[in-house]
């Protein structure tokens, strides 16, 4: 048995592609069949359109990648009216990932996507607060804790939580955003990172900062999940550098329901299909019935 | 689309030149001209596989011509016969050969020369110019010659050829269409050069790559229909529409 | 003019091996001619002998690794007479790295080591604090704040205090290490990370965390000595992952004036002379006859 | 100390048997048996070199025998002629062969019986058995027939010798002194049983390792004296000291 219920919603298995690394799927499902996924989370939305950030957005680290797209994506309206007809003829659930930079834009975005059939919304508390300098919601414990409160107040979906691992105390992070209400909560998102062009003299990315995704992450991202599993009761979705069942495995024996596939998307483009299939070998081996037997059990 | 990803074993990987290798793949392969493959080796390390023009396909065989620039390449360079390769495509959208007519010039700039066998091979034009510029070895060109009426090179040291840049001894008045492929800088400069003669050109863009399929908007292109994706909607854009970065 | 000043200490090049990973020299100095670097920081020194962690101590990641050692060391006694004086003789200068379960510890520690010719002492407070249930002295601002400042009052030696990549903060923990009187900062330590033995069901360490160091978190490790080499006006010296001449002339141009280098003594052993050589290479064909001309530059 | 680290070209590097492979590379090696090298391939994958004891030295010739087993391994087999190879060594403290007399065993484990061969041609004494367990494949064997008096084999599968463990067939009580080298488990075993015979017996630990040469603590062996380091105060312990981790 490899479904698993988070906050309601039945996903048909734990893999799930995380946001924005799967587009919204249309890609990916030109290159094979992705409604064998338990999800796909759509790139990251924003209420209104944006043309994300300038100058190089992509850089290569010792394994691991920076990026900084900066949340290009056509906007929520055009999301609905454009992209979710098509990605639910997907055959899988569909997780929109929404964030904005001021609350009242979380407030905006979510109701409009309350009256959709999106399955669930991944908030994304990652953003610049512009109301803080810039400075992403997910860092303050205090600062997410408002905006989780006020989406849930006004969200008819399942709502999870996206949590930052630049957030200053994680464990704290996790229980106000369930104070807050969320339904769940899903992490990690990259990590503020840098690199510096030496001949050039200055960072290579024209924002300064970009974030650290890949294998790299994956022995923090793993602590950080094992923690905050260990400290909420409500389900979390563990991601953060997978690249192969054995990974996801450690994320769901530190206590995840799902895991959310990222960058390994692009070493091998169906990598989602042997992570899922080589947990199937691995529950079979060791004789396990139902992929809940190994939840949290480390 | 019509793209596949696949392991397949390496036929032939050779140097041709200094730092320039030629790899070889059996077996059927798609694409057009101005269409790439990712390319990744074995392992964590690099990460991410390097888009590789196609070079020449045959009925059986396909080719790509690269050169060495860091660890990425550099892997590649080291795989022998018998080793295993993934490769991902054909991808993108290649130059548009059937609307390509009249007198035509492919102008290219140092490894910019990989697309423009496969190219010339295909276009269906009636008179066609190469214009490659090298920094000191000249490669990749003999091929070409039966497909193309004239060449001209240049090296910057003036070993083979004219010495200097290609983009100084590239006209356009007299020909109906250019395409061009090559470092960034040199592209603005052959697209600046054609819009003075009125001349239309396509470009090859070469940005950094992540899925290579158009999913996770790293490798912006700025053009004046606002952002698109290389992967994608390129590699080969009309020059005019190209915003450049440098 | 590669030589440095920290805190009136003046080293002949900016290339120091960090902290437990270079022994207390000897092993390197029977490979190389260890007196061509900038300095040694000698293993993680505690008040009494420690025998360090049980089980694995070392597991290997994508780009990094995580060691679990545990501060074995011989306690800063037999430390200053058995190998102190044979440190001396290597011809380079010694940093006492130095650390503590409570403020007490601390305190005894570094009267100790005044008495001796230790040139500068690194305080790291990434230790367990004993009053905290075990949590790194080095995670809350207010805490290091407090270690730092008794520490400085009874410190003869200039005191550079190590910093915490798993801070909450990690500017204000800067900021508040300065205030407590810090001479010099030094960044980053390990990042607090895990692994799962998915046979076993359980954590690879017995410890159940590790410390992740190496390439993997070089992209991070900039950014925080980006980050806090710009918030404070006393010299940082940055670390975490450095492999090249590249890195670290990246980790210069971010703000530090020294760099160590750690996991990459085990890559290659005399990696730090190929580092040194790297970057004078890099000044004469860059044109900069002294390092400080590109200190801070990004 | 005697180390070097230096960088040299692999002469051979063949697979002998199933997933076991020899490495040899040409030129003076010095090295006395149970000591160990650090071995890495080019970049940063896998990061650690790996330690590898001394298979085989002769006048201008060093030889490894090696299992692969994870990444570090599989990059190692993929070596070929004429490839760089990263070395370290001879590192740790072998086996002490003057202090070894009299009727002495080897026992080994799986590819525990690399270092065996450089050890049973260095030893002087007045009877040597061999005792080597595997699991289906024998290998490594063929070699040491010339510097042993007796050889006994086991395989899990029966293919060849007795079937079963190797620990089932060695009984210690007519040695004056056994050496051993194998999985932990198999070492734990021997030791208990030469204790109750009261015969000595040396042990080569393996234990993961980062510098190789003493400086970061990692590859701590608890013993009787206390945290010993495997790669600088071992890999060869007296049996009786060691307390086991498993
Ligand atoms: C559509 C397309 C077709 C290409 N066709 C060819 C070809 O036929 N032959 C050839 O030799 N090269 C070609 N290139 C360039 C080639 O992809 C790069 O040289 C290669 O990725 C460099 O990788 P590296 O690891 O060796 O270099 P590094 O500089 O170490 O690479 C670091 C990172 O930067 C990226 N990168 C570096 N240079 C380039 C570049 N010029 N373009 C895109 N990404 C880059 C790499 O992919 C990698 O992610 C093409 C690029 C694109 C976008
Ligand atoms: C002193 C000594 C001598 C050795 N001599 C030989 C030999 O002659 N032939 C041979 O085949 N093997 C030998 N080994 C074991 C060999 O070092 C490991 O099999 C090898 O490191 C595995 O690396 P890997 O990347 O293939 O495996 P992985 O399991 O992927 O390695 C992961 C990590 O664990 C470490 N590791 C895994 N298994 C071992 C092990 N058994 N011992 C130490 N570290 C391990 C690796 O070094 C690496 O850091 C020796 C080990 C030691 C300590
Ligand atoms: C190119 C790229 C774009 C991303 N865009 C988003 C996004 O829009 N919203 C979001 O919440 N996370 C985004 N992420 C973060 C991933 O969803 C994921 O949290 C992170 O990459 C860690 O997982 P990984 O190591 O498996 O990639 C992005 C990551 C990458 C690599
Ligand atoms: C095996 C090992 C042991 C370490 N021991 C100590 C220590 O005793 N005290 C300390 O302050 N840092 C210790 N460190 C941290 C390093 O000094 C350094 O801060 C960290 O590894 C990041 O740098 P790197 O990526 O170059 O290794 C240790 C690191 C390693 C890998
Ligand atoms: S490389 Fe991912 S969109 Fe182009
Ligand atoms: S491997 Fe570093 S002390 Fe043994």
């Amino acid at each position: 048995m490899l479904n698993v219920n988070i906050a309601g919603v039945n996903f048909k298995n734990p893999i799930i592609a995380a946001s924005g690394t799967f587009g919204f799927g249309q890609e990916y499902s030109s290159l094979y069949n992705v409604s064998k996924l338990g999800a796909i989370t759509t790139k990251g939305l924003t209420l209104h359109p944006r043309e994300g950030n300038n100058g190089l957005r992509i850089y290569e680290t010792p394994g691991g990648m920076l990026n900084s797209v900066g949340l290009q994506n056509p906007g929520v309206i055009r999301f609905i009216d454009e992209e979710l007809p098509r990605m639910k003829r997907l055959g899988t659930k569909i997780i929109a990932n929404f964030g904005g930079c001021t609350i009242d834009e979380y407030i905006k975005g979510i109701e409009l996507l309350n009256q959709t059939d999106v399955d669930m919304i991944e908030l994304n508390i990652s953003c610049p607060n512009v109301k803080y300098g810039g400075m992403a919601f997910g860092v303050k414990s205090s600062i997410a804790y408002q905006v989780v409160r006020e989406a849930k107040s006004c969200c008819k979906k399942p709502l999870m939580v996206k949590l930052s691992p630049n957030a200053e105390d994680i464990v704290d992070m996790a229980f106000r955003c369930c104070e807050g209400g969320a339904d769940a909560l899903s992490l990690v998102n990259t990590f503020k990172a840098m690199e510096i062009d030496i001949h050039k003299r200055k960072p290579v990315f024209e924002n300064i900062y970009a974030g650290l995704s890949g294998p790299a992450i994956k022995p923090v991202a793993l602590r950080m999940v094992y923690d905050v599993s260990k400290a909420v009761n409500i389900p979390v979705v563990g991601m953060g550098g997978i690249t192969s069942a054995k990974d996801a495995i450690q994320f769901i024996m530190a206590g995840a329901h799902a895991v959310q596939i990222g960058t390994a998307n692009f070493i091998k483009p169906d990598i989602c299909l042997d992570i899922l299939s080589g947990i199937q070998e691995f529950m079979e081996k060791e004789g396990i019935k139902d992929i809940s037997e190994i939840r949290g059990i480390a | 689309m019509n793209f596949q990803y696949r392991v397949e074993i390496v036929d032939e990987n050779m140097e041709i030149s200094k730092g320039i290798y030629k790899l070889s793949l059996s077996g059927k392969f798609k694409g057009v001209p101005g269409q790439f493959y990712m390319l990744k080796t074995y392992g964590l390390n690099p990460l991410l596989p390097r888009p590789i023009s196609i070079h020449d396909i045959h009925e059986n065989k396909i080719s790509f011509l690269y050169s060495v620039v860091g660890e990425g390449t550099k892997f590649l360079s080291q795989l022998r016969k018998g080793e295993q390769l993934q490769i991902l495509g054909p991808l993108g959208k290649g130059f548009n050969v059937e609307n390509i007519k009249g007198k035509a010039a492919i102008i290219s700039g140092g490894i910019g020369i990989a697309p423009m066998l496969y190219l010339s091979k295909n276009l269906k034009v009636s008179t066609l110019h190469l214009y490659a510029g090298f920094r000191d070895e000249v490669y990749g060109i003999d091929d070409m010659k039966k497909y193309t009426d004239k060449i001209y090179l240049t090296t910057e040291n003036g070993n083979t050829g004219v010495k200097g840049y290609i983009t100084e001894i590239f006209n356009p008045s007299s020909y109906d269409i250019v395409l061009c492929c090559g470092p960034e800088k040199m592209m603005m400069k052959t697209v600046k050069l054609c819009k003075e003669y009125n001349v239309p050109i396509f470009v090859s863009m070469e940005k950094h790559m992540a899925c290579g399929i158009g999913a996770c908007l790293v490798c912006t292109c700025k053009t004046k229909n606002g952002n698109r994706r290389t992967c994608k909607d390129g590699p080969v854009f009309l020059g005019e529409d190209v915003i450049w970065d440098a």
